[in-house]
């Protein structure tokens, strides 16, 4: 039994726990230090598990020792490995600015922080449906215990409704899963998978109901239209780092998407086959048009993040919607790209925020900021790749998407929403961006309490990454590719979970 | 040193016997464990539990017990028929009842007892624990269901919490 | 259709040498570099930029002679091939022909720049932005595949938005900046869209493909919008009506900048695309009609504007529009001569119009004004600076000897050529005239009002001739004019055919550029535009007061600006339209979404609701039971604004669910059920303490009825689901569970098994949930202060007895009976109702009811507070036990089970499963009373503060 | 009974929507509270309704109910449990930040009156 | 025979669960109705567990006594409640039909008890 | 006899549970609400031990035992609101 699959939930667990437990024994540098040992474990495991994944091959771990459909599997196919990286190296540079002083105000900044990442693996891990649910529900939890440390009424009521709605959605995932169990009478998701493509034709309405609801319950984590209303407030109330790793939240929600997308509606002879297809590319487009708007009419720049993120999971969200192999490998591409660039812009806005004295995030006159070059040519960079603009790696990606979309049917409508609001993004960015940086008032210089260059090196750091991203584009895009083409051939992985001789166990 | 390990000697028998009354089994196996958790459950509530309870005139105790399974026997006759025949007969009222006891878990124990017999709830206690106030569904004459009271319950009650 | 005779042979010279990559890169790293020289000196960056823009020439040199013979130069680095985009570079006439341009130009703009910038501008910044600017420029210019040229065309909007706010304290200089941005912006992703839709046609983004599949191209049906996103795309850039209203806007910037990026740059990307693409798009009727139509509207428009700007950097913006149409129009009319001719005046409209924006520069810079109004009489304080702009001038007008004379003339030549004696054929060249006329005016204009025509106005300083070297750039430009003008043959002639025939794909036609043709039509309407001019700028006077009566009435840039805010305020309305902030909103969006689709889902297909399964017969206590639920449930929603008696309704709910739960055969659920329950009620009745005692009727009616429908709807909805369920008979993995619980699991209830040890993957998660709800909510009292009520609902104190004796000290008599039986549920619980979590809730609630009853200080005296060890405990306990099976080589959670025999103790079961029980036991222990304690610790905290 | 439970699941769910939907902190916790009732009782019911027949292995037992959503309805439930726990106590620190205890924070007329 | 006694028994204890709620239902005033539980409480529910004693009992399968342990919780609690609920009806004035002692209502000690002798549990 | 004997106890703790429904729902006091609360806790305990010799299963003791001690805790918990708001103080 390979236990590197696990380890990506063991690693956050324990940290998690042991972070817990020596609370008051160990001074807060140690347990800063043994954070950031435990995510720099993380991410080797993680590589290490993509590494192993790369050729195809798909893992599958049965917790317990029980078979699938039985027992709980974790399943790392090219895809979760992917997401799994994405995560741990998100959360790493996202610890790494927090362990520079915004962690203190917290009670439980660590633990919870390794328990979120405990719930994002396990969240791209798992292969039942049920325990993803649960998964949901820690990162869920851990999100809510990051998002509302500190105080602030825009933070608390920020948060009041980001918890009460995902409660809500909590409730319609149990629905959903529990219609899906009802009908189809297993959990797993392999496993659903066959049930679901040979229904007996009286349960379809059932199972469609099921889906349906499963996929708004996703359709809410990934932020799409017209349950994205919670995102801009929420990732704008919360610290920082906190805000940098919630980037890669709502790709729970699209990740969830895909893999049910690809691994029950996509056999074209199942009974749902095509079930999503008149929604997801019609709300994926809406999101992306109001999320520019958004943009463009934010009055604080994190608010604004908000709404840019917006149009990246709507863009995002198309690529999956198109459904073919380059659309999805080229929405993989961007995936990685944009939950990493929000990062970094998360993460620059408190620097920005933090120079500007009173006037904070707010897109106003401000006195001129001490190191206003570096923040500034940070600024331009983020948002060349936010907006999608050339040479990075947000242009390719954006380039990929739209390349992959010119022979559909709806060509002409994703060209057009994809390239205004990419123009209603450039304007928002330019904007916020000229007021922020260039519309000052002499420099009061530096606030007290403000902290110094360095506090921008995770952020620089992060935009490396991206750069690496544009750079290595090549090899990347084999990788997606081929983790779109095995997650367009899903019979693999159904036989991976379930072995091959799955017809004699069970009933 | 000894209180320290057996903090309530009474304890431990009793929990020993409802452990296996909770088991519905008398296997020496489950004896051993009853014993066990008889012993460390009082270890561990020791804080909980200070003053030290004990019984004193054990036959006394039985015999009140006795009594009073037979007076919620009769009791609730008695007031069944009273709720059968209508609300519009009864002729509720609360009474004072001076107490002779003095520690908590007697008075305690009293204000059980009435409350647990059909007909009377012992509804208040006095800030400096000298009366209890019994409302009583059905009360033709409160002079003696207070003396009723104070011999049926609360002398044997006396007799085995509080003997001096 | 093109003229086109012998085609070129396109075979691609694939040499070692990356010097092209190296000519693009090299301004990108020596931008870096030079922005950190400026440290060490100012002057430094100035140096350095120079130094960087001599080595990129360098680097192109050896290529040089490539385009002369005829085949383009193509060199390759792979990045991503199976995306068909690679930095592959290209060198053939027209990349030649603008990358000497950029360069030459661009080092004469260092040059100037170096005396023209003030000291407390940031040099540095300056040269690093141009650099970025002119390595974007050359990549346009040099890529062979569209998508990179792409990327580098909009490099060059981001970098002409940072040279043109780079003096960031100007407002003017901040707008123009934006709107250039976003109008180049908008035609780069329409220009994205195009070139996206003329990959698909031609099946490939590379040039050379492109280039030689025309035909192909033009007969596709997806031509006309490809065409209209790449003009969009070029029309944008070179400022083409109605586009052009950001380029005099965009002289805010620097006048080094203006001089760059407005006469042989950024607005020639544009044209450059023109021609890049005219052999592939050129020759249809739509090509004609857009760029025609286009380019005359600017050319004619653009030179009227011109002649009633009273800036001088105006009237040179105006009148690089008006050249800019000149040469699309050029273009437009799509003949090889058009062509040529185009080709040509791009070469002496840079040549002319950047040694223009140079001399205006240092007018300015010598007058401290650019208004042509207070700017009078030059002539007599800086005669040899006035001698070159009149030259210059000269050749804008198109007076011959100058080279703006020979394009203009070729152009005029085609204009007559057009006119066929079809109805609309006159239009041309007669608008062609009026504009050359008036191009002559403003010429004319510049030349006298800013030279000559009295004495300056009260100017901020004495102007004199500028410092030596910042003529030098100046000069070498005007030399250029008149060389070219003098001597085209020998000058420019090699270069204009190289390039003309990469603009063809073919040899070009033969094209004389003499001075002298004779007296033809071209000549006719030379004169006739010389002196229509002389006669404009005669009549000025009258013109101006029109002009002036007129000004901002149609000005596009106002246009624009109105737009944007329409637009941003329009983003506000739908932003807020949709966001307002309310959490009743975000639920019901996202319950209509969930009803929506779950009634698409079931209502989509023709499936029967009811299954076939049989029913279980009602019986008379569960008909009460669900009546005495349902009541209970419609009670607290009509009794929902009485929070206290709602809740009390809430707690008999929980007990009802939990009778139906052991009434279906499921005792432990009902056990969590009745544990969980009066948890929650004790937690909502600590809540409820500091929050009011009554909810307000606020609601509207029409809220509560849109409400009453998405609760009715729900209703129904989820009760179809249950039912369809419930009537279908059910097929599911259970049996499994039934099967191996026993022989695998050790444990005869199944239930638990499953929690600890099939599933036990879920309970370390739920165990994760309580104890995160923990953590959280003790992170969350931070800081929190809450005033309690002070009187209770009804007006009154409250009750002077905190803890009524009778309850305390009973309550104490209970802990041990209480502990006991959690003992009994824990140990139970893998084979008979019960377990870690049912014995975890037991033992809180038991605590619990100690702090009820004692209070906070008597129990805190007794209980150690910190709870935080014994989650981390648990949650340690329940992870470890599932790590013990990696010694044996099993996966997590791999349970293990003996039965033990003891003498006289008899047989006992030892499950790893119990271990894991235990770690829930814990957290759920640890927890519950984390919550509970630090809730009802608030009120204490608020006086005085703890931990 | 099948009925009966579907009713009464949709009119569990019926209220816990509506109380949801209010506009104060309280209702929206009872509101999810009901809502859980309603799902925790939809996911017990896809199991199917048995009487009399625990998933507790036996020799005399006549046959056993699905133990499969016991387990997941148990795990609800205590998830369940610790979000309300924690909405709870968010609606605490609401009003604590807020100054009332409307979910959207807007002190209205009728606090003042 | 054995039949005949578990009917009966779980006959009274079914009776009087019935009539403790019974009394709940009629009684006119708070403090009668919170007589009605008792008997459910006491002959009500201590029947009907004494017959699942017999009946389980006598299944075979060995002695089931545990059911004296819901009695014993029962008998300890239900008192309480009792207690606690009146003392809260007397502290809201809720209307009695009997006339309540004045001091049981006021809702501070009366001053002539403040310095009565208390341990801890009593008001500081 | 016996299944007789259990169906008419069944029939009157039903009815004691719409006794005390119905005394939930009308009230008119707090007090009066938790007290059917407290009553309806009771009528579980018997309902359950009915149930559970109905069924000839004895797993349903332990439901009846919890209900004793947590109905307890609810109750005192709701008693204690009404008398001093904060029920840990
Ligand atoms: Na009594
Ligand atoms: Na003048």
């Amino acid at each position: 039994m390979n236990h590197l699959v696990f380890l990506p939930v063991l690693v956050p667990l324990l940290a998690g726990a042991l972070l817990l437990l020596v609370r008051r024994a160990l001074p807060l540098t140690v347990r800063r230090r043994l954070n950031l040992v435990a995510v720099l474990v993380q991410v080797a495991v993680a590589l290490a598990l993509l590494l192993q994944v790369t050729d195809g091959t798909v893992l599958v771990y049965q917790l317990g020792d029980w078979p699938a459909p039985y027992g709980i599997v974790l399943v790392a196919d090219r895809l979760s490995a992917w997401m799994v990286l994405l995560t741990a190296v998100l959360a790493l540079f996202a610890l790494l600015y927090a362990i520079r002083g915004s962690d203190a105000g917290s009670r439980h900044f660590q633990p919870l922080f390794q328990l979120q990442l405990f719930g994002l693996s396990g969240a791209f891990l798992t292969g039942d449906l049920f325990n993803l649910f649960v998964f949901f529900e820690v990162l869920l939890l851990a999100s809510y215990g990051l998002l509302l440390h500190g105080g602030g009424a825009q933070r608390t009521r920020a948060g009041l409704h980001f918890v009460v709605v995902n409660l809500v959605g909590s409730t319609l995932f149990l629905f959903a899963a529990g219609t899906l169990y009802g009908v189809a009478g297993t959990l797993n998701m392999a496993d659903l998978a066959g049930k679901l493509a040979t229904l007996d034709p009286a349960d379809l309405g059932l199972a469609r109901t099921g889906a349906l609801l499963l996929f708004v319950v996703f359709a809410l984590k990934a932020a799409l239209f017209p349950f994205y209303l919670w995102l801009p407030t929420a990732y704008a109330a919360t610290s920082a780092p906190v805000a940098a790793l919630f980037a890669v939240m709502t790709k729970v929600g699209v990740y969830a998407i895909l893999r049910v997308q690809t691994l029950w509606f996509d056999d074209p002879e199942g009974s749902l086959a095509g079930l999503l297809d008149p929604w997801l590319l019609p709300l994926a487009l809406v999101t992306m048009a109001l999320g520019s708007l958004g943009a463009l009419a934010s009055t604080r720049l994190r608010i604004q993040i908000g709404y840019l993120v917006l149009v990246s999971l709507g863009l995002l969200l198309t690529a999956i919607a198109l459904g073919e192999r380059d659309s999805i490998a080229a929405g993989l591409y961007y995936l990685a790209h944009t939950t990493l660039a929000t990062g970094a812009f998360y993460l620059l806005a408190e620097g920005i925020a933090r120079r500007r004295g009173s006037a904070g995030e707010r897109l106003i006159d401000a006195p001129a900021m001490p190191h206003a070059g570096q923040i500034g040519a940070l600024f331009f960079i983020v948002a060349i790749l936010v907006a999608g603009l050339p040479p990075f790696s947000g242009f390719l990606g954006k380039f990929m998407v739209l390349r992959a979309a010119l022979d559909t049917p709806a060509m002409a409508w994703i060209l057009a929403v994809v390239l205004l609001s990419g123009l209603l993004a450039i304007v928002a960015l330019a904007r916020s961006g000229s007021l922020l940086l260039l519309r000052a008032t002499p420099s009061e210089g530096l606030p007290p309490g403000a902290p110094g260059r360095g506090e921008l090196a995770p952020a620089s750091a992060l935009l490396a990454v991206c750069l690496g991203l544009t750079l290595w584009a090549a090899p990347l895009t084999d990788f997606t590719r081929a983790t779109a083409e095995q997650l367009l051939t899903p019979t693999h992985y159904i036989e991976a979970v379930l072995g091959t001789d799955m017809e004699g166990a069970g009933r | 040193m000894k209180r320290h390990l057996l903090p309530h000697p009474l304890l431990t028998p009793a929990l020993t016997l409802i452990w296996l009354l909770l088991v519905n089994s008398l296997s020496f196996g489950q004896l051993l464990l009853g014993l066990l958790l008889g012993w460390l459950i009082p270890l561990f509530t020791l804080r909980f539990w200070p003053n030290r309870v004990q019984v004193h005139k054990p036959l006394t105790l039985v015999r009140f017990v006795l009594v009073l399974l037979y007076d919620i026997v009769i009791a609730n006759l008695e007031v069944a028929w009273l709720i059968l025949r209508g609300p519009r007969r009864v002729h509720p009222g609360f009474v004072e009842v001076p107490l002779a006891l003095r520690s908590e878990l007697g008075i305690s124990l009293l204000a059980n007892t009435i409350s647990l017999t059909p007909g009377t709830v012992s509804a208040w206690l006095s800030p400096d624990r000298t009366t209890l106030v019994v409302h009583a569904l059905d009360v033709r004459d409160p002079e003696a269901l207070v003396a009723t009271i104070k011999r049926r319950y609360e002398t044997p009650l006396l007799e085995v919490l509080e003997p001096c | 259709m093109l003229e086109c005779c012998d085609p070129i042979n396109a075979s691609h010279s694939q040499r070692l040498i990356m010097n092209l990559t190296l000519v693009v890169l090299v301004p990108f790293l020596g931008a870096a570099l030079t922005g950190w020289v400026s440290r060490y000196g100012r002057l430094r960056s100035a140096w350095m930029a120079g130094a960087v823009t001599a080595l990129a020439l360098a680097c192109l040199l050896p290529s040089l002679p490539v385009p002369f013979t005829g085949e383009p130069l193509i060199q390759r680095l792979p990045w991503m091939p199976g995306l068909g985009l690679d930095l592959v570079f290209r060198l053939d006439g027209l990349g030649l022909l603008f990358a000497m341009m950029i360069l030459g130009i661009g080092l004469l703009v260092i040059i100037y720049a170096r005396y023209y910038l003030d000291a407390d501008d940031c040099m540095g910044r300056f040269y690093a932005y141009l650099l970025l600017f002119m390595g974007s420029m050359l990549g346009i210019v040099l890529a062979e595949n569209l998508i990179l040229l792409l990327m580098f065309w909009e490099l060059t909007s981001l970098s002409s938005f940072l040279l043109i706010s780079y003096w960031r304290h100007r407002q003017d200089a901040r707008q123009g900046a934006r709107m250039a941005l976003t109008v180049t912006g908008l035609g780069g992703l329409a220009l994205l869209g195009g070139f996206l839709l003329l990959g698909e046609i031609a099946g490939s983004y590379e040039l050379s493909v492109i280039l030689a599949s025309g035909e192909a191209i033009r007969a596709h049906p997806l031509y006309s919008p490809m065409l209209v996103l790449v003009l969009l795309g070029a029309f944008t850039k070179s400022a083409q009506f109605p586009f052009h209203f950001w380029l005099p806007r965009a002289m805010a910037a620097p006048t080094p900048v203006s001089a760059y990026l407005h006469s042989a740059t950024m607005v020639k990307a544009g044209i450059f695309l023109l021609a890049r693409l005219f052999p592939a798009l050129s020759g249809t009727p739509l090509w004609s009609v857009l760029v025609m139509s286009a380019g005359l509207a600017t050319l004619l428009i653009g030179a009227w504007i011109a002649l009633f700007k009273h800036d001088l950097k105006g009237l040179l913006a105006y009148s690089t529009v008006s050249h800019l149409g000149l040469i699309t129009l050029l273009f437009g009319i799509g003949t090889p001569l058009a062509a040529v001719a185009g080709v040509f005046h791009i070469i002496n409209h840079a040549t002319f119009k950047a040694s223009l924006f140079m001399a205006a520069g240092i007018i300015d810079h010598e007058c401290g004004t650019r208004d042509m109004r207070r700017i009078n009489g030059l002539w007599h304080f800086m005669p040899y600076t006035a001698t070159l702009a009149m030259v210059a001038s000269a050749s804008m007008a198109g007076v011959p000897l100058f080279n703006g004379f020979l394009s203009k003339e070729m152009f005029f030549a085609e204009a007559a050529n057009f006119f066929d004696l079809s109805t609309w054929s006159w239009v041309l060249p007669v608008t062609v005239v009026i504009a050359s006329a008036l191009a002559v005016a403003y010429s004319l204009r510049f030349i006298h009002d800013v030279f000559f025509n009295g004495e300056p106005h009260d100017l901020q300083r004495t102007p004199h001739e500028p410092p030596h070297w910042m003529k030098v750039p100046v000069e070498i430009l005007v030399a250029i004019c008149l060389l070219v003008g003098i001597f085209p043959g020998f000058t420019v002639e090699p270069l204009l055919a190289v390039a003309a025939d990469s603009v063809l794909q073919c040899n070009s036609p033969a094209h004389d550029l003499a001075i002298w043709h004779g007296f033809n039509s071209a000549f006719a309407m030379s004169v006739i535009a010389l002196l229509g001019g002389l006669l404009i700028y005669a009549a000025r006077r009258p013109l101006f007061m029109i002009a002036a009566r007129h000004e901002g009435l149609i000005d596009a840039g106002v246009l624009f600006g109105r737009t944007q805010q329409a637009v941003i305020g329009a983003a506000r309305a739908v932003t807020t339209a949709f966001d307002t902030g309310s959490l009743q909103r975000l639920v019901a969006l996202l319950l209509i979404g969930a009803l929506g689709l779950g009634a698409v889902g079931l209502l989509g297909v023709s499936a029967p609701l009811t299954g076939t399964a049989t029913l279980v017969p009602a019986d008379g206590i569960s008909l009460i039971v669900a009546l005495g639920l349902g009541a209970g449930a419609i009670a607290t929603t009509v009794l929902h604004r009485q929070r206290f008696t709602a809740l009390i309704v809430v707690g008999v709910l929980g007990l009802l669910i939990a009778l139906i739960f052991a009434k279906f055969s499921a005792p432990d659920l009902a056990l969590t059920q009745l544990s969980v329950e009066v948890v929650t009620i004790v937690l909502l009745l600590l809540a409820l303490y500091f929050l009011p005692q009554h909810t307000p009727a606020e609601s509207s009616r029409v809220r509560r009825v849109r409400d009453l429908g998405l609760a009715a709807i729900a209703g129904l909805g989820t009760t179809a689901l249950a039912w369809g369920i419930l009537t279908r008979p059910g097929a599911t993995i259970s049996g499994y569970f039934l099967d191996n619980s026993v022989p695998g699991g050790g444990g005869s209830n199944v239930v638990n098994v499953i929690l600890v040890d099939f599933r036990g993957f879920d309970t370390l998660g739920e165990i994760t949930v309580l104890a995160l709800a923990g953590l959280g909510i003790y992170a969350m009292l931070k800081g929190l202060r809450l005033p309690g009520m002070t009187l209770d609902p009804s007006g009154r104190p409250w009750n002077w007895d905190l803890h009524p004796t009778i309850m305390a000290a009973l309550t104490r008599l209970l802990l041990p009976l209480a502990l006991l039986v959690s003992a009994f549920i824990f140990l139970r619980g893998h084979n008979q109702p019960g377990g870690g979590f049912i014995a975890g809730l037991i033992t809180a609630v038991a605590l619990i009811m100690q702090y009820l009853t004692n209070g906070v200080e008597w129990t805190h005296r007794r209980l150690h507070g910190n709870m935080h060890p014994v989650i981390a405990s648990g949650l340690l306990v329940g992870t470890l036990t599932g790590m013990a099976s990696f010694v044996f080589g099993h996966p997590f959670l791999t349970s293990t089970f003996s039965h033990v025999h003891w003498p006289l103790v008899g047989d006992f079961e030892l499950a790893s499963a119990m271990a894991f029980d235990l770690g829930v036991y814990l957290v759920v222990v640890g927890s519950t009373l984390l919550i509970l304690i630090h809730l009802g610790l608030m009120r204490s905290a608020a006086t005085q503060e703890r931990d | 009974m099948e009925a009966l439970i579907s009713i009464l699941i949709g009119v569990l769910t019926a209220c816990g929507v509506y109380l949801v939907l209010r506009a104060r902190t309280f209702p929206v916790v009872m509101g999810l509270t009901l809502l859980s009732y309603g799902v925790n009782l939809f996911l017990f019911a896809t199991g199917r309704l048995t009487i009399g027949q625990p998933a507790v292995i036996s020799a005399q037992a006549p046959g056993y109910a699905d133990p499969l959503p016991q387990a997941l309805v148990l795990t609800a439930i205590v998830i369940s449990f610790a979000m309300t726990a924690f909405v709870i106590m968010l609606s605490l620190k609401a009003r604590a930040e807020l100054g009332n205890d409307h979910v959207d924070g807007h002190a209205d007329e009728e606090e003042h009156s | 025979m054995l039949e005949v006694i578990l009917s009966a028994l779980i006959l009274l204890g079914a009776l009087f669960t019935f009539i403790g709620s019974l009394g709940l239902a009629r009684l006119e005033d708070f403090y009668t109705r919170l007589h009605g539980p008792t008997k459910a409480t006491t002959l009500g529910v201590g029947s009907l567990l004494i017959a699942s004693m017999v009946y389980f009992s006598t299944r075979g399968e060995g002695l089931s006594l545990h059911e004296l342990l819901v009695t014993l919780f029962l008998f300890i609690t239900a008192p309480v409640s009792a207690h606690l609920l009146a003392k809260a009806a007397l502290h809201l004035r809720l209307r009695s039909l009997a006339v309540v002692p004045p001091r049981a209502e006021a809702s501070a000690p009366q001053q002539a008890n403040r310095d009565a002798p208390s341990d801890e549990t009593v008001q500081r | 006899m016996l299944s007789t004997a259990v169906s008419i106890a069944f029939l009157l703790v039903g009815a004691a549970f719409v006794m005390a429904l119905l005394r939930l729902l009308y009230g008119p006091d707090q007090p009066d609400r938790i007290l059917a609360l407290d009553t309806l806790y009771v009528n579980t305990v018997a309902l359950l031990v009915l149930l559970g010799i109905h069924l000839g299963s004895a797993l349903y003791f332990e439901a009846a035992l919890l209900i004793a001690m947590m109905g307890f805790v609810g109750t005192v918990a709701l008693c204690k609101y009404l008398l001093r708001g904060d029920i840990i103080e």
